[in-house]
């Protein structure tokens, strides 16, 4: 019997090289994947996603939180919240883990060269835009003014606060932190407010006609802010937005990602808004 | 053009034949009663004139359940499809149709290795139909998506190759074939073709889709045994000594776990569930967008135990000649 | 001054206890409790129709369903006077002969052999023999590819059913399972061995052996009962030969059969005579003087001698079914009557009956059944009393650690035991 | 490689999710080598103590004493595992014959006599503790508990079908009994995974793997109906391994 082409859904192999704890539930993990894996792995634009297997758990789409390195290795900021994040979280340094990728169309990058940019993160949402951010800031000279809005349920679930911090003392960028909820007892540190992301957009004024904004977070996020940024000024094919969908493939097979006639991992994860507006069950 | 006919009377005859070309395979009535594809012991076992096998002959490009990848010493490997060389005799053209809708999901771009060795393997010998009432395919005419397909008539088969294994078989046959003048006609055309469909009818209020929601008990007959459906999930299996398994398996859109993710459910409703049905069915995902998948076959028509039948909702419109394109 | 000792059993299918009552180092009483939480089953079945009775019934216990199930679907067709083929029937048995491999293999290699290994359980076997286990193992593999092969599902099998068969076993799948069976059938002749000492207990009482009368056909469900004293009695009339009575401390009933303690199971089988297959006769005439009128230790080595002569009969029966053909699956409606039907079955443990009163619909009014265990049990508590006695002034985990074997040579069944007893 | 600590437990049940862990003949030496089985009253003589890392459930809670061993495994053991369908949902002993109580039930086969039988009406583990994974039927299939034990080994749990009976039943290619012939089966509405082995051998599925989570129970209902069976029959069919259902329940 004639066997063909290895199969399409094949990981390369990858080793954890290192676990950063980042909240609760939710860590930064560095993956360094096998050498024939880096011509295609190393070359991610940022919006894309990996397909990240845990042997003898399975595998799960995620989307890489920061730039491609140097060195190969992929960054991956994960949540805690079932079967395959389970066992990646016990996962010792060291062991194996598959990654295949990328997949997806991320961000429009060229398009976007010379426009302010707006980031809104949601909870986890994060992590995708860190990646965006980064690439903003690395280019800094090529877009517009950058700014982040960024929402989580409460301070302690909050990624990555110091180093925003720091990339918005250097200057380049405009940092808005909020929080659902205030807890009991004072937390130090940082300045941020308490409330919902919609509450951040709505006293800010920026340059709209001109802007692109990028959106990640949970569901219930992309219905009110599309809208308020439409309201605001933004074009709907400027309103980008990454969309989470259960995917098990990654290349356009399985089926389950589906929206209206589009597959979140060929056609997205990252849509305009102008398209999604199209398609009823989307959003 | 003079036609390759085989008289009725050679019909076992090319069939032990076509055992040269791989393990012979054909519609069978299993003891259940049931009619399916399966190994032909002998030809008697052979159900020429059955209406349509309860599963399609998909079972043989993307089986049931199939292991996909295994790991085992820190590597995921390609799992060794199982399969032979494989002769298919008396497909539809129906199902010859849905193999090719198939091979362009799964042999474009980035080819499914899986699947793709198992087509190799596969010589489809099509085979004339006589639609029942479930059918609402063209009527029965000829599919090119085959090595050869014969075209049935009194008292033979005319047979026409469909690519070079067909031509080979029908080399190999000659002795069994003779030239006549007279082509043999397929019966007259009675019913009509699926056409594409208008993907906001999946929007519409139609108050069929609430009555369908109501009746529908998902249990996912009418996807499983359809010949173009083919959404499948992914599942990882560790076993005892550390390797592991991962299973690709037939999914269904029916199924309230198809658009969960974590924190919520992008089709969350049955009738939500088998609007996506329709639209996938009849509409098409992106490169396919605008190619309705459906052959016409009846299969979901007839293994539904609640008498669902999407056609409904586009049947303002008699399903007669008058819309055949 | 007083002092109890309880022991909690393992390593038997249920839960149960012993306690031992002394006055010094005099073992005044002892209990056996079955202490398995009832489920009531025979007070669930009334109102439920003849055809789910099997179904449920045969729930009672996994070790033992395949039994149950044939039983209670014998004791539904003698209600309404269904006679099934005799290829139904030769199945029938095939798959009991199936559940017979299973159960003694499990309970030989793996509940009792580490008695005789003196190890805790499986994992020590593993340690310990694993070839042993594997042997084992690899026995019941085939008594339980039997039962999943006839029956559909392993446990609670579902093809067998009343009047018939959902399908008949293929050729091909008949061919497998006789490959099987000889595969592991010089294992099964040779099990004799390994269970062939006996433990070193002071002796006990010699038994009342109890089993189903042989003389039946084999086809029809068996008629009579019949004891080692040489008394006997109906299947149906069961209920004036075995009187039950309640106990405060155990959930399963006492039973006297004709005013005696009777045991039942493999030794009795054997002591009473049953005709055994070649090479299980074999056997047995080589060391009929360890079990003939020996004492409850002498079940084990019954047991191993049967494990070879069920491989022997289904294989027999195997080729009975390949040379006859089966023809297609009858399935016999009953024509429904008011009425009780009984049956008797050989079941691993020993003598099993169902009995059922079903109204004119088909409604089942009033279920009874009696299991090997609850029969046995007056027997066990008799042993275990002169066993106590018969090692006082012994240490006490000696004592336990006995008691514990003792019980185990019965290979009870706490489930089946206490799930259906019935005033 | 450090052994998982196992308890495998048995409540008020038949044992057959047990015995089918015994059944596992191929696996069980290796079973037993990779795992702890700190506690396994049907197989090992030997008890150790807690804690475990996972305990396995066998059974339903009928009295006191279930109870409290329940509680006891709950509280020393990080994972709880409900084996079977009488641990899920109570199973045929949570059957009720429509009308009596449970005390009568107990008096009609114990007489009302001076025994008195503590017991209460079997109830599934979930109405007393948390339980962190389920495998259903009765008894449960050897593979879906060998995927249990794989993946607990591998510090998970296993992704188990969710799918109704008729999906594997179709894909077997089996004759339809509820459509072709008309007979009560509850294939719809059942949790799949046994590979339909009932339809597989012509005998309607008697539904001992419990509902599907996404049950259209009123179709159901309707479409026995529709074939000729009693209100009355479906139910008692229904309730054989759950007493209870939403009959009215269409997702
Ligand atoms: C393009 C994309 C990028 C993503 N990026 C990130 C990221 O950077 N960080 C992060 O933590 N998460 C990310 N996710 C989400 C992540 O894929 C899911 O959290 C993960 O698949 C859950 O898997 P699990 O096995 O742990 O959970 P499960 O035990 O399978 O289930 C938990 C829940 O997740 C749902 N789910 C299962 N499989 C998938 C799947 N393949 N896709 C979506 N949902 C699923 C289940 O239905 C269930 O509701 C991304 C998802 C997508 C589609
Ligand atoms: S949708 Fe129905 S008729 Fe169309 S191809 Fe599928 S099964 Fe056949
Ligand atoms: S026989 Fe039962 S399980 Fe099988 S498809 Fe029909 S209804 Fe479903
Ligand atoms: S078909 Fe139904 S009754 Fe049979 S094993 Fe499966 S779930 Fe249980």
């Amino acid at each position: 019997m004639t066997l063909l082409a290895n199969h399409p859904d094949t990981p390369f192999a990858a080793k954890l090289l290192q676990r950063r704890q980042l909240s609760e539930d939710t860590a930064l993990f560095t993956v360094a994947p096998e050498a024939a894996a880096l011509p295609s792995l190393s070359r991610f634009i940022p919006g894309q996603f990996v397909q990240l297997s845990v042997p003898g758990a399975g595998e799960i789409p995620i989307s890489p939180a920061d730039l491609a390195h140097e060195d190969g290795t992929v960054d991956l900021c994960v949540r805690r919240v079932g079967h395959v994040t389970d066992a990646l979280h016990q996962a010792p340094e060291g062991s194996t883990l598959g990654l295949r990728g990328p997949f997806g169309a991320g961000f429009p990058l060229a398009e976007m060269t010379g426009h302010p940019v707006l980031l809104l993160a949601g909870g986890l949402g994060i992590a995708p835009l860190r990646s965006l951010l980064l690439h903003l800031l690395q280019n800094g000279e090529r877009f517009g003014e950058i700014t982040l809005m960024y929402g989580a349920k409460k301070p302690t679930l909050m990624l990555f606060r110091e180093e925003l911090a720091e990339l918005a003392a250097r200057g380049g960028l405009r940092l808005y932190l909020t929080v659902d909820f205030a807890p009991e007892e004072p937390w130090g540190g940082f300045s941020c407010a308490v409330g919902l992301l919609p509450d951040l957009l709505k006293g800010f004024s920026f340059d709209a006609a001109n802007s692109y904004a990028a959106i990640c977070g949970p569901p219930a996020l992309y219905r009110c802010l599309g809208a308020d940024l439409e309201r605001a000024g933004v074009a709907p094919q400027r309103i980008l937005l990454s969309l989470e969908r259960r995917m098990r493939c990654g290349i356009g097979r399985c089926c389950h990602c589906a929206l209206g006639q589009k597959l979140c991992c060929v056609d997205g994860p990252v849509f305009r808004l102008s398209e999604l507006k199209e398609i009823p069950e989307a959003l | 053009m003079a036609k390759t006919t085989l008289k009725n009377i050679h019909l076992s005859h090319f069939l032990e034949l076509l055992r040269l070309f791989g393990e012979l395979h054909g519609p069978v009535l299993s003891d259940q009663g049931v009619f399916s594809f399966a190994p032909l012991a002998s030809a008697s076992d052979l159900q020429l004139n059955y209406s349509r096998t309860q599963i399609p002959p998909k079972k043989y490009l993307l089986p049931f359940r199939e292991e996909i990848l295994h790991y085992q010493k820190g590597a995921y490997r390609q799992a060794v499809p199982y399969g032979s060389e494989t002769v298919l005799f008396g497909v539809h053209p129906c199902d010859l149709d849905a193999m090719a809708y198939l091979d362009r999901v799964f042999l474009a771009e980035a080819a499914d290795s899986c699947y793709a060795t198992r087509r190799a393997n596969l010589t489809l010998v099509g085979l004339s139909c006589r639609p029942d009432d479930f059918c609402f395919c063209s009527g029965p005419r000829e599919s090119a998506a085959c090595d050869l397909f014969l075209q049935a008539g009194e008292d033979g088969f005319s047979l026409t190759a469909r690519s070079a294994k067909g031509e080979a078989i029908t080399a190999a046959a000659a002795d069994l074939l003779v030239e006549t003048e007279k082509e043999i006609e397929p019966p007259a055309c009675g019913s009509c073709n699926v056409l594409p469909q208008d993907p906001q009818l999946r929007f519409s209020a139609h108050p069929l889709w609430v009555k369908f929601a109501e009746a529908c008990v998902s249990c996912g007959a009418c996807s499983v045994c359809c010949p173009t459906c083919y959404c499948f999930d992914l599942r990882e299996y560790p076993s005892l000594s550390g390797g592991a398994e991962r299973v690709r398996e037939w999914d269904n859109c029916l199924f309230v776990t198809h658009g969960e993710v974590a924190g919520g459910n992008f089709r969350a409703t049955r009738l939500e569930r088998l609007r996506y049905r329709f639209l996938h069915k009849y509409c098409g995902f992106t490169p396919l967008t605008g190619i309705t998948s459906c052959v016409g076959c009846g299969r979901c028509k007839e293994f539904c135990p609640v008498g669902i039948d999407l056609r409904e909702l586009f049947q303002d419109l008699p399903l007669d000649c008058g819309r055949t394109p | 001054m007083g002092s109890v000792v309880e022991l909690n059993l393992a390593r038997v299918e249920g839960h149960g206890s012993v306690k031992v009552y002394r006055q010094g180092s005099r073992v005044e009483r002892v209990e056996l409790c079955l202490a398995d939480s009832p489920r009531l089953f025979e007070a669930l079945l009334v109102g439920k129709s003849y055809l789910e009775v099997p179904e449920i019934i045969c729930r009672i216990c996994s070790l033992c369903s395949t039994v149950h199930k044939v039983t209670a679907l014998l004791a539904v067709e003698n209600a309404f006077g269904v006679e099934v083929s005799w290829a139904t029937a030769l199945t029938r048995e095939l798959i009991m002969q199936g559940g017979m491999i299973q159960d003694h293999a499990l309970h030989l290699y793996c509940l009792l052999l580490p008695d005789l290994l003196g190890v805790p359980g499986v994992t020590g076997l593993a340690q310990k023999a694993p070839e042993l286990l594997k042997t084992g193992l690899g026995i019941k593999r085939v008594g339980n590819m039997i039962q999943e092969t006839v029956g559909g599902r392993l446990i609670h099998p579902v093809n067998i059913r009343l009047g018939g068969l959902g399908q008949r076993v293929s050729k091909k799948e008949l061919l497998r399972l006789r490959h099987e069976l000889e595969s592991v059938l010089p294992a099964c002749r040779d099990a004799y061995r390994l269970f062939r000492t006996p433990f070193p207990f002071p002796e006990l009482p010699s038994p009342n052996a109890l089993a189903v009368d042989p003389g039946g056909d084999g086809r029809s469900a068996a008629i009579r009962c019949r004891m080692g004293g040489g008394e006997s009695f109906a299947v149906s009339g069961y209920r004036e030969a075995i009187k039950e009575s309640v106990l405060p401390h155990s959930n399963a009933k006492y039973s006297k059969v004709m005013e005696k303690e009777a045991t039942v199971g493999a030794l009795a089988r054997l002591s009473l005579g049953v005709r055994l297959s070649a090479q299980a006769q074999g056997v047995f005439d080589e060391v009929k003087h360890e079990i003939l009128g020996r004492d409850i230790r002498g079940n084990t080595l019954a047991q191993a001698i049967e494990l070879c002569d069920a491989a022997e009969r289904a294989i027999e029966l195997i080729d009975r079914l390949l040379e006859k053909g089966q023809g297609s699956p009858d399935d016999v409606g009953p024509v429904l009557r008011a009425g009780r039907g009984s049956a008797a079955c050989e079941a691993p443990r020993g003598l099993l009956i169902h009995s059922y009163d079903f109204d004119s619909d088909g409604i089942c009014t009033e279920a009874d059944v009696v299991t090997p265990t609850a029969l046995n049990q007056g027997a066990m508590a008799r042993d275990l009393l002169a066993l106590a006695r018969g090692m006082e002034g012994e240490e006490t985990k000696k004592m336990t650690t006995a008691l514990e074997r003792l019980i185990r040579c019965y290979d009870p069944c706490i489930s089946c035991a206490v799930h259906v007893l019935k005033l | 490689m450090n052994r998982p600590r196992l308890a495998i437990a048995g409540l008020t049940a038949c044992s057959g999710c047990q015995l089918t862990l015994l059944n596992c003949e191929e696996e069980l030496a290796e079973v037993a080598a990779r795992f702890d089985l700190v506690s396994f009253p049907m197989a090992e003589s030997v008890e150790g103590g807690a804690p475990f890392d996972a305990a396995i459930v066998e059974g339903a809670v009928s009295t006191p004493g279930d109870l409290a061993n329940l509680f006891r495994l709950r509280n020393s053991s990080r994972l709880l595992v409900a084996l079977g369908t009488c641990a899920i949902f109570g199973g045929v002993a949570a059957m009720n014959n429509g009308v009596s109580t449970r005390e009568e039930l107990v008096a009609a086969v114990y007489g009302d006599g001076e025994k008195t039988v503590e017991s209460f009406a079997p109830a599934p583990l979930t109405n007393f503790v948390s339980v962190d994974f389920s495998i259903t039927g009765c008894p449960p299939e050897k593979q879906e508990v060998m995927a249990l034990l794989c993946a607990l080994l591998n510090g998970t749990l296993p992704p188990l079908a969710t799918y109704p009976v008729c999906t594997e039943c179709r894909s077997r290619e089996n004759l339809c009994l509820l459509l072709e012939r008309k007979e009560l089966c509850l294939g719809p509405i059942i949790q799949g995974g046994c590979n339909a082995r009932c339809p597989a051998t012509g005998i309607v599925c008697e539904g001992c793997r419990g509902p599907v989570r996404e049950a259209n129970v009123a179709q159901e209902l309707e479409l026995l109906l529709e074939r000729g069976f009693g209100r009355k029959e479906i139910e008692r069919r229904m309730s054989r391994f759950k007493p209870e259902w939403d009959y009215g329940q269409r997702r």
